[in-house]
């Protein structure tokens, strides 16, 4: 029987190693695995590169994970928040990289590695910043910048709800980036707020399947204001 | 910091510019309202005029925000303000919401901006080369790849710098990407020959506009 | 008030030129638009490029619109059928021109073209004649091929169910080919088995979402056996 | 052709090679079969050691075929025959489901060849270059793409010509790409040094084998 539901925290942190890149979902509050996060700071895995859409609110989860010295680069598209003072703290004093990527480019990246597309070419940001030392070429007569892919060691998701072959949907805008980093991760971790019978899930309405999931884990947290 | 050149001009609050961009609005463009004075424009568009307004968070059909006893935690846009849904809305992944943007699909963007040139430039995502921590979001995609990009912004900076100039000092959000300005004294457009005078402020005079430009100005059908 | 319902296949065919590249989706037959393929014989446009993934069958559908001289060239997988017999023979009369693609690549191609890639890398095809005069690179030790974006003029999509904004929803292996050429055309035309009220389908379920959509039939047919 | 070679030598039926294949396959892996032969493996692969077959067509989790009265239309595989979908199976659409191909997420493909090079490389496509038509399907993705590439095909043509070969004669269909052949004869790995015999049919002795094929073999741990 397949069967990727784990019991505990540690059972779903197992095996991630120091250096690893660790994709992390959500988008402001909605659909960001909280508890996924807190387990990896229980973990201890150092040296992170962690790619999420922004860098971390107040002194909790991804915040919390850089306070710690834990996170050696940032790749994100928006490093500010309404409270973004640890990084911006670190990011002075030169003790984290920071890899910026317009959002569309990091969304498309993750899709691209876990489409198995290793390079593609987009108009965002040519001529700007985001191009230098990146190829730009001319297609059809307009300008494209070449964006390589990037891959996980590890995708930390939040699910709506979750089966035992990982089959996963998503609620709402807690859809965001959680799909995409899904595929894209060689592991794939998932705390889900419901746990369904196998076929439960209407065939028709599972947003990420099974195949792009490892380990998934049952956190009945409530709303993502609730955290 | 300009209803006092002219003592008839009465430039648009930033109500009345959000009523004006909303005008020129027609029913069944999709349009993507960027974070700060842009949104703003969503509530002068009447609901019987149906508008799509997209949001990158991957949200495809929003209505105006919740009353506070009504809102859905897990409904947010971009600007992470909580947000409704309308009846033919639909929700997708962060790739599947750029593909949107980047695939020419948006009828509209509006954005707000630091600095527009002639050309079309448009820098908003940052203020200095050696800004500490710039964040871009989804600005570059959304000024390359939606239809049509319109900018909604103060004419000049508080200290009256203009920002309608000959060529951006601040880093690029995209090269030539901007077709409208909508600003406190008037609507330009985006021309081969530069910066055309669409429409003033009541009572505004293209001399006064001029004057907090720097870029060279143009009255369309000249 | 959007409302892209169209009453009648006139309506739905107005506009589509000769020339025109026509992405027509389904696999075998299901998910396959054939009132809409009817209604481009009616419509009388030729020097038509098709994209579908197989080449017609017997002499209905796409085969009759090849029979009649209206297909200058198709783009596919798998021309063969269980009864090619209408391609076969105008292809070995050099009557039409035929681009065979790699099926992963075809709806790669089109996805692209609709997310604005115009450009991208894949290793499909890598040492075999549908790598020749594409460009070949090395990244990160392998070989991969570059592939151009397939935009079409028109796409014809068989969906489950509609509304008036044009959302989709799209029944078991429907889906298919169906929201990649919704998303790769200029002019986006469907035939649904259902019209549903504004709402009716749930928003965490929409698969091709109406942007992607410019006109919706109503074309009640049964099921796929039933053409 | 090839039963009478040594009086006890008995090659592996279609049947009994499918077996051989299910044997190896184990629980939890994501598989696709290609058309033709491949497709019987699924039968032999026991419904409580789950496997989960998909489909290029946007099938994940593919059960056997149906019932003749029990067929649902909308419900085909890649070779177009009708099927089942277990609980727990999955539709999506072509390009999500070759991403599942391209992005190395299948742990096996099973593909019929028509010649299988010593190198790895596959010829299973066309037969000639100047094939009338040639119908390439999804078969150099699944190749290029899954984690492990299988061949299951007969030890040789009708005519008895060897389709174990140096190098492939016929358009290849991916380059270095097969892990593992099962023939009639035996199943052998490719490795670094060329074809290993790492089994063989019941009586079938390795000389047998050798004689034809056209590559070199090699016994496993010699």
């Amino acid at each position: 029987m397949i069967d990727k539901t784990v019991r505990s925290m540690a059972e779903a942190m197992e095996g991630i190693k120091d250096g690893a890149t660790v994709l992390v979902g959500g988008f402001g509050a909605v659909g960001q695995p909280n508890a996924l996060i807190d387990g990896l700071i229980e973990q201890g895995a150092k040296d992170l590169v962690i790619a999420a859409n922004n860098a971390g609110v107040g002194h909790v989860g991804l915040a919390r994970l850089m306070e710690l010295g834990r996170v050696r680069k940032i790749i994100c598209s928006f490093p500010r928040s309404s409270d973004p003072v640890v990084f911006e703290t670190l990011y002075r004093a030169g003790k984290i990289e920071l890899e910026i990527v317009p959002q569309g480019t990091l969304a498309e990246r993750m899709h691209a590695a876990g489409a198995g597309i290793p390079l593609f070419f987009t108009a965002t940001g040519v001529g700007t910043k985001m191009a230098l030392g990146k190829e730009v070429r001319d297609i059809d007569g307009r300008q494209y910048v070449g964006e390589k892919s990037l891959p996980g060691d590890v995708a930390l998701v939040e699910a709506w709800e979750a089966d035992r072959w990982g089959n996963l949907t998503y609620r709402e805008s807690g859809r965001n980036f959680n799909p995409v980093m899904a595929m894209a991760a060689k592991l794939t971790i998932v705390q889900a707020q419901h746990l369904r019978d196998l076929g439960a899930i209407d065939p028709d309405h599972v947003h990420t399947p099974g195949i792009f999931v490892n380990r998934v884990l049952h956190v009945p947290y409530g709303d993502p204001t609730g955290f | 910091m300009s209803a006092t050149a002219t003592t008839a001009a009465k430039p648009y609050t930033r109500t009345e510019m959000a009523a004006r961009v909303a005008r020129d609005i027609p029913e069944g463009w999709y349009v993507n309202l960027g974070i700060g004075i842009p949104t703003a424009v969503a509530d002068h568009v009447p609901m019987e005029r149906e508008v799509v307004f997209h949001s990158e968070n991957g949200v495809l059909g929003m209505g105006p925000a919740p009353a506070k006893d009504a809102i859905d935690p897990w409904l947010i846009n971009a600007g992470k303000q909580y947000v409704t849904l309308r009846a033919g809305g639909s929700f997708c992944h962060h790739a599947d919401s750029f593909a949107m943007i980047r695939g020419g699909h948006l009828d509209l963007c509006v954005l707000g901006a630091f600095q527009v040139a002639e050309s079309g430039d448009i820098a908003n995502w940052a203020t200095s080369e050696n800004d500490t921590a710039p964040a871009v979001g989804g600005a570059m995609d959304l000024a390359a790849g939606a239809k049509r990009l319109w900018v909604m912004m103060e004419h000049t900076t508080k200290d009256g710098t203009p920002k309608l100039v000959r060529r951006c000092s601040y880093p690029l959000t995209a090269v030539g990407a901007v077709k409208r300005v909508y600003t406190n004294l008037a609507v330009l457009d985006v021309t081969p020959r530069g910066f055309e005078v669409i429409d003033l402020a009541p009572g505004m005079d293209f001399d006064t506009v001029q004057a907090r430009t720097e870029a060279k100005l143009f009255l369309t059908r000249q």
